[in-house]
């Protein structure tokens, strides 16, 4: 559902955040070695909440972080006994400033993932705990293609609220949850529904900025075709460029593989989960030394069919978003995007 | 400096005369003014190679894969990517046969900025090493001049280096692309993958970082040619030239000037000593 | 003891981390890695000719001085050590003919890349003890605990604290 | 699962005295692996091991913490109670609690405790990454190899020899003997040196257990100690020494004559020779380089006179191995050029002579008949000025070491001079007189003395022809002023130097050499004849410059060596050596280069199973491999591991503290 939109401008929306700020444990990109990361923030001035998306991580470490505590064990003479750790899954109410649309789809994605089987606590704490406040980009990233893919970035429900700045030099706050409707209600900015216009200057603004995508792909095809092509030939030619240096896997907002350590010292220890990423040759390694994958282009192969096909027949989403994000990192400038429609278009 | 033709005419000569199966040059990007590494094994694709000061990756990384590892390979080097191709075939990772290598005169690469490279405008040797062919008019060796940042930092305090280092590895998310993207990363199995945690810290915390960034510029004290691919494909954005730098420095003042890669045969400052190394540090 | 107490009222601060201050009587922990044919040889010197140094060294073995990989000592520092000593054979006197020359190219990269990422450079420190010099091995430990603990307990880039 | 035994000792007061030993028992039995913990008065005793033997059986034990002196001290004695126990010796892990705890911290009772705590906590760490470890034998082949054939390499294969060890001596001239086959006589008791030599020569030739290889080079040596393979390249002699009975009378008909360079080329040889008259073997051989029949293909004089047609001109080189144990190498030393002291003339004037030159003359059977005389005008010389230090300790143009034996023989050839011309005079230029040794000092007295020679101490400026005689101008420090000596003879005595071949035949065994070339010992005090390469070692002045007694001693040296090596049919050798992760190893080669005793060798493995693909790994030969651990810590993949010493042991030692 799309709730009601309030029309402001710069200032009304600065002080927007600022309450926000004042109010609830808010975290938004915030520049770091010329990189923007989620990051806590105690005021306004310390981030940018309309980062350029080529230079913003994703918003998944506030949700699957890079590396968590998983248990603490202690061995003695009595044996092994095993503990919880000190570390907090997120209690109090937390708020996403600036968050990309892609980047909410892909938590919606990997809700689908964490809610089924195993059901992973602590990112469901985490989940129920946030609201996300997304700004619209204006223009596409050159590696962007969030809306050749199978949702509706317009429209999307991913975030609770939408910011769009638009084409008229006004901004829009819009509803976009019920969360988000009660959180707006309860915000000091002034409630009643904006002039009559703010749809169409809504969607006038998604048009343009539709229209600024450099990639396009007709979604439904590629991902048709890629289901007959496991056995293509493609995946060795468009890996031979790869170094396999897992970059895309990290930075990814919806990739989720994940490896165990742990950590000793005397007679007590913590188990860690880390990111890991199905692109490491070890990843799939088994006890006994047997490897499925051991060559580069299967682990691609694993990688593209997996985003586009496997978890989309599993859950009815698309695994990859479109953020682009993996091109922009590689060191090599592989895409994702380039990849599936070179192997769906032999 | 373009050196497109050249290379094209080169590498359709080496397809030519079957001296090479692969070859490995720089591409244009389809949507800006970067080049991507470019592996053809089919000479219809010779026009698409280009090379100017854009073409930055350091392509030597492409003879550690295992379909190109014994290959005959035709590549583009610069004065950096040549003394890592040096160490590779002194290291025994290349053959010296199975390589066919156009040496270019560097004149220094532009990054995304636009502007000379921090590591070209401190290059020691703009000029390939070694080379098969020669490109450009050789401008000889430059005079070592230390690291900027290297001697911002060493004025710092020491908490406040350590505060900043530590942000570093705080944003190391240890994706290892930094390993893989270096030439000179090529063990068959690297030691910080090995999942025995009581030797390694395998964890994504600060901590874990620094031991693995430590660790890994170690292993290339002395081997280093500052071509800093790794801080290219670092997506975090790290400064990691800081650490190779700083070894560079030490070994260049402490061990005979010894620069990675510069002659024949040489393995970097670890696997030589000298007598008269400095004992003052030591009780 | 007097020593000790004295240093708990003067509040020892940790160089690495200013803010952080020694918890009471707090002693440092020093991870010593000897050569066995030279440094070795030589504490078992110190203690066959009853030459008394302070407790805090804690004595691991090594067939040689080339034997320490530089990670043991990045390691020692982030688990439970508050300072690194490593000792070998004079040079010339390496039973191994050239290891401890090998070593020492290494200890040095090692020791000033330490202290660039933010270690104080008297947290790691070598020295050269053939097996005669029992007395010296005492006066280099006194001299290296000393050192440390006027740095203060080690935080920085330490594991978690369990 | 690890089941660890903790024993931890009193050792009388000596331990107990400070640590609280009871107390550190029960903190031991706090850890997970730790089985049983006990206490004793003196472990090493034998109801100390007893207790450790009973524990091992009863607790079925994976390894053994002993908590006590230095392992340095006992670790041998509990190794040998867990073998008893029949427990592998090498899952054993001594706590040094006495030497690193309680009796260098007597004063702090406390401190001292929880040391010996901490101490046994790493033990137990370590032992818990302890692998069963096996002692390697080496099987030996008991042959000795011994280059080269003069005083060095006779006395070193006689001593193996007698111990009825089979030797092998290779020399690559016609004959053994050496230098001290051209001496005349030798100091300090002026004994003739062929009298002394050429029956231990003959001994050699005759002994059963000596295979004598004239005339032949080592061109190759493989493999390691008590196993190397050697190929030994037997120079064409184009003389057939199995039917040639050595009659001479080739040589008589040769019409070739070639300078003779046994005489310092004073006088000439013929082109078919035996070098000397008691040259062993006493075969002719045919020098190619002169011969008219191999160079121009007429003459062959030699094989018409030949009655058992020995002479063979279609021979040629062949090469034989053999298979050795050991190997001395006693290639002996080669004579400093003088050239270039122009100032002497050197070169110029006839009458300027080195002093091997002079000892040949000054021989019975030398060029002279004994007699010293001019080259010039062959008249015998009244006055003769010997110069010392002639390359000898001169940086600018000779070399920095003292040639040791210049002193001495020098001394010899003024005496010998006033024997052989009772009117003569010697003079003799010298910087110092360094005669160290049994006798020596009284030997040069008898030269100062008995024969009136004249020691002048100082440096030769100038030498310049006067008429006939050669004016000798010098320094006389003692005085302080320039002298000129009127010389009909100048003796240079020149510096001997390392044989030029040296550095390729180091290259070629893998052993080391110094910068003059001279072969460089394991260790300058302790290891004087071994090489760093295990079974390789050195005798006489292929290592450094020597005298005939210093150069016998360290032959017979040599000899004990080789048999203490051979004393067993295997060689036992400690296990805890390097070892090759083929997975890991990526063939950067760098544990090769560290390596300092060529342990590591490359070798060529397939790259999966099956695949016809080859990928290079290196290779540790654990014949050689002494454990120092340099390769391990240079190998990035972690590909090496040192057994006893490995990186899983050392971090369990770190993180249990």
């Amino acid at each position: 559902m799309n709730g009601f939109i309030i029309e402001t401008d710069k200032t009304g929306l600065q002080k927007f955040y600022e309450e926000i700020i004042g109010k609830f444990e808010t975290y938004a990109p915030v520049e770091k070695f010329g990189k923007y990361d989620y990051k806590k923030v105690s005021k306004l001035g310390e981030c940018d909440p309309d980062s350029p998306i080529e230079m913003t991580m994703s918003v998944k470490p506030l949700f699957f972080p890079k590396t968590a505590k998983v248990m603490k064990f202690k061995e003695d003479n009595t044996g092994t006994t095993v503990s919880e750790t000190d570390e907090d899954p997120l209690t109090g109410q937390r708020v996403i400033l600036g968050v990309k649309h892609c980047d909410a789809r892909g938590l919606q994605v990997l809700d689908q993932v964490y809610k089924w089987d195993y059901i992973d606590t602590d990112y469901q704490k985490r989940r129920k705990n946030t609201l996300i406040i997304s700004t619209r980009c204006n223009k596409a990233g050159t590696q962007c293609f969030c809306t050749s893919l199978d949702y509706d970035v317009e429209n999307s429900d991913a975030h609770d609220i939408r910011i769009v700045n638009g084409l008229n030099g006004k901004i829009y706050i819009q509803a976009v949850t019920e969360k988000g409707e009660t959180f707006l209600k309860a915000s000091s900015i002034k409630h009643q529904a904006s002039a009559s216009n703010a749809t169409e200057e809504l969607s006038k603004q998604y048009k343009s900025f539709e229209s600024s995508f450099r990639l396009k792909m007709n979604y439904s095809e590629v991902n048709a075709k890629l289901q007959k092509l496991f056995d293509s030939p493609e995946f060795e030619t468009i890996s031979s460029n790869c170094i396999g240096c897992n970059t895309c896997a990290f930075i990814c907002p919806t990739c989720h593989c994940f490896k165990i350590t742990d950590e000793r010292i005397k007679d007590t220890g913590v188990r860690y989960k880390s990111y890991d990423s199905c692109n490491n040759g070890y990843f799939t390694l088994m006890a006994g030394g047997h490897n499925p994958r051991p060559v580069k282009y299967r682990r691609w192969r694993q990688r593209a069919l997996h985003k586009f096909v496997y978890y989309k027949e599993r859950f009815g989403m698309n695994l990859c978003v479109g953020c682009g994000r993996c091109a922009i990192s590689c060191p090599v400038n592989i895409s994702i995007f380039d990849v599936v429609n070179q192997v769906a278009n032999v | 400096m373009d050196y497109s033709k050249q290379i094209q005419e080169i590498a359709s000569k080496l397809f030519a005369e079957n001296k090479i199966d692969y070859f490995v040059g720089y591409k244009q990007n389809s949507f800006d003014d970067s080049q991507v590494p470019f592996l053809i094994t089919d000479p219809a694709e010779i026009p698409k190679l280009v090379f100017t000061d854009r073409s930055v990756f350091n392509l030597a990384n492409y003879l550690k894969p295992d379909h190109t590892k014994r290959k005959r390979v035709g590549l583009v080097v610069k004065g950096c990517d040549s003394r890592a191709l040096n160490l590779l075939l002194t290291e025994g990772q290349v053959k010296r046969e199975n390589v066919y290598i156009i040496g270019v005169c560097c004149e220094g690469v532009l990054n995304d900025k636009r502007e000379k490279a921090q590591n070209c405008v401190e290059c020691v040797m703009p000029d390939p090493v070694v080379y098969d062919e020669m490109l450009g008019t050789p401008s000889g060796k430059k005079k070592y001049t230390v690291n900027v940042d290297i001697k911002e930092l060493a004025k710092m305090a020491l908490n406040e280096r350590a505060d900043y280092f530590e942000s570093i590895f705080e944003n190391c998310i240890r994706c290892n692309a930094c390993r893989h993207s270096c030439p000179l990363c090529y063990c068959a199995k690297c030691c910080l993958d090995q999942e025995t945690s009581t030797l390694y810290h395998g964890a994504n915390t600060s901590s874990g970082a620094m031991h693995a960034l430590m660790t890994w510029s170690l292993h290339l004290a002395g081997r280093c040619v500052d071509c800093r691919n790794c801080e290219k494909a670092c997506p975090s954005h790290l400064p990691l030239h800081l650490l190779h730098k700083q070894n560079e420095n030490v070994i260049y003042e402490n061990f005979q000037q010894h620069l990675a890669g510069m002659e024949k045969d040489d393995r970097g400052a670890f696997y030589k000593y000298s007598l008269s190394d400095p004992d003052d540090f030591i009780l | 003891m007097e020593t000790e107490v004295k240093e708990v009222k003067e509040k020892i601060v940790s160089v690495e981390n200013p803010g952080i201050t020694a918890p009471n009587g707090w002693q440092p922990v020093i991870i010593g890695i000897l050569c066995n044919w030279c440094s070795y040889a030589g504490s078992d010197l110190t203690g066959t000719s009853r030459i008394q140094y302070p407790p805090n060294i804690r004595i691991i073995r090594v067939p040689c001085s080339s034997r320490v990989d530089p990670w043991f000592i990045i390691k020692s520092l982030q688990t439970t050590a508050d300072g690194v000593l490593i000792s070998g054979c004079h040079p010339g006197d390496c039973h191994y003919i050239s290891g401890n020359y090998y070593a020492r190219r290494r200890f040095l990269v090692t020791k000033k890349l330490l202290n660039f990422v933010g270690y104080h450079e008297n947290r790691v420190q070598f020295s050269w003890v053939s097996a005669a010099e029992g007395p010296k091995f005492a006066k280099v430990v006194a001299k290296v605990t000393e050192d440390i603990k006027k740095l203060g307990p080690l935080y920085r880039y330490k594991k978690e604290n369990f | 699962m690890a089941r660890v035994g903790v024993f931890v000792c009193y050792c009388g007061a000596n331990i107990a005295g400070v640590v609280d030993v009871p107390a550190v028992v029960q903190e031991a039995k706090k850890i997970k692996e730790v089985k049983i913990a006990i206490e004793y008065k003196y472990m090493c005793s034998d109801p100390g091991q007893q207790m450790i033997r009973d524990a091992i059986v009863q607790n079925r034990l994976t390894s053994v913490v002993v908590a006590a002196c230095s392992p340095r001290m006992h670790e041998k004695t509990f190794r040998k109670a867990l073998s008893d126990a029949g427990m592998n010796p090498y899952m054993l892990e001594v706590a040094n609690i006495r030497e690193h705890s309680s009796w260098v911290h007597q004063k702090d009772k406390k401190a001292a405790t929880d040391k010996a705590i901490d101490l046994i906590r790493m033990a137990i760490g370590k032992s818990i990454a302890n692998e069963q470890l096996h002692e390697i034998s080496v099987p030996v082949t008991k042959r000795a190899l011994v280059i080269g054939g003069g005083i060095a390499g006779i006395q070193a294969a006689l001593d193996i020899a007698d111990a009825r060890i089979p030797v092998t001596l290779v020399e690559k001239s016609p004959s053994i003997g050496g230098r001290m086959a051209q001496l005349d006589e030798t100091f300090p008791t002026l004994d003739c040196s062929q009298c002394i030599l050429t029956p231990k020569m003959v001994d050699v030739a005759s002994h059963p257990y000596i295979e004598l290889i004239p005339y032949s080079e080592v061109i190759e040596l493989d493999g390691y100690v008590g196993n190397y393979k050697a190929k030994i390249k037997k120079k064409a002699s184009y003389v057939d020494f199995s039917t040639c009975t050595g009659c001479g009378t080739c040589t008589q008909k040769c019409p070739v004559k070639v300078p003779n360079e046994f005489n310092m080329n004073l006088d000439k040889r013929k082109a078919i020779y035996t070098p000397f008259p008691q040259a062993v073997p006493n075969k002719p051989v045919i020098d190619a380089e002169h011969c008219t029949m191999l160079l121009k293909g007429k003459c062959g004089i030699c094989a018409k006179f030949c009655e058992k047609g020995s002479i063979n001109f279609k021979m040629v080189d062949e090469v034989i191995e053999r298979e050795i144990g050991a190997v001395v190498i006693a290639t002996g030393y080669d004579l400093w050029d003088p050239k270039p002291y122009e100032e002497y003339g050197v070169g110029r004037y006839k009458d300027i002579i080195t002093s091997l030159e002079f000892e040949r003359m000054v021989s019975a059977s030398g060029p002279t008949n004994g007699v010293p005389i001019r080259p010039s005008d062959g008249k015998v010389p009244r006055n003769v000025v010997f110069i010392k230090c002639i390359g000898s300790r001169d940086e600018a143009k000779g070399i920095e070491y003292c040639s040791k034996i210049c002193c001495m023989y020098t001394a010899k050839h003024a005496i010998l001079l006033h024997h052989k011309v009772h009117d003569s005079h010697a003079y003799i230029f010298y910087m110092d007189i360094r005669a160290a040794g049994k006798g020596y000092e009284e030997f040069v007295k008898r030269a100062q003395v008995e024969t009136a020679a004249t020691y002048l101490r100082g440096r030769v400026s100038k030498i310049y022809k006067k008429g006939d005689k050669l004016m000798v101008r010098g320094e006389d420090a003692q005085i302080g002023q320039v002298v000129e000596v009127e010389a009909d003879l100048v003796v240079l005595a020149t510096a001997i130097t390392a044989p030029k071949d040296n550095p390729a035949l180091a290259r070629l065994l893998g052993v080391s050499y110094d910068k003059y070339g001279y072969l460089s010992e394991a260790h300058p005090k302790l290891r004087p004849v071994e090489t760093a390469k295990a079974g390789i070692f050195l005798a006489g002045c292929t290592q450094a410059p020597k005298d005939i007694p210093d150069t016998v001693a360290q032959a017979s040296a040599c000899a004990a060596k080789v048999c203490g090596l051979f004393s067993g049919d295997t060689m036992k050798k400690d296990p805890m050596i390097s070892t090759i992760n083929n997975e890991f190893c990526s063939g950067c080669q760098n544990c090769v280069k560290v390596c300092p005793y060529q342990a590591i060798v490359t070798e060529e493995i397939p790259l999966g199973p099956g695949s016809k693909e080859m990928r290079i790994v290196a290779k540790i030969n654990e014949g050689v491999c002494q454990g120092c651990g340099s390769c391990v810590a240079v190998c990035r993949s972690m590909a090496i591991s040192l057994a006893g010493f490995t990186d899983p042991q050392i971090i369990n030692e770190i993180v249990a503290i």
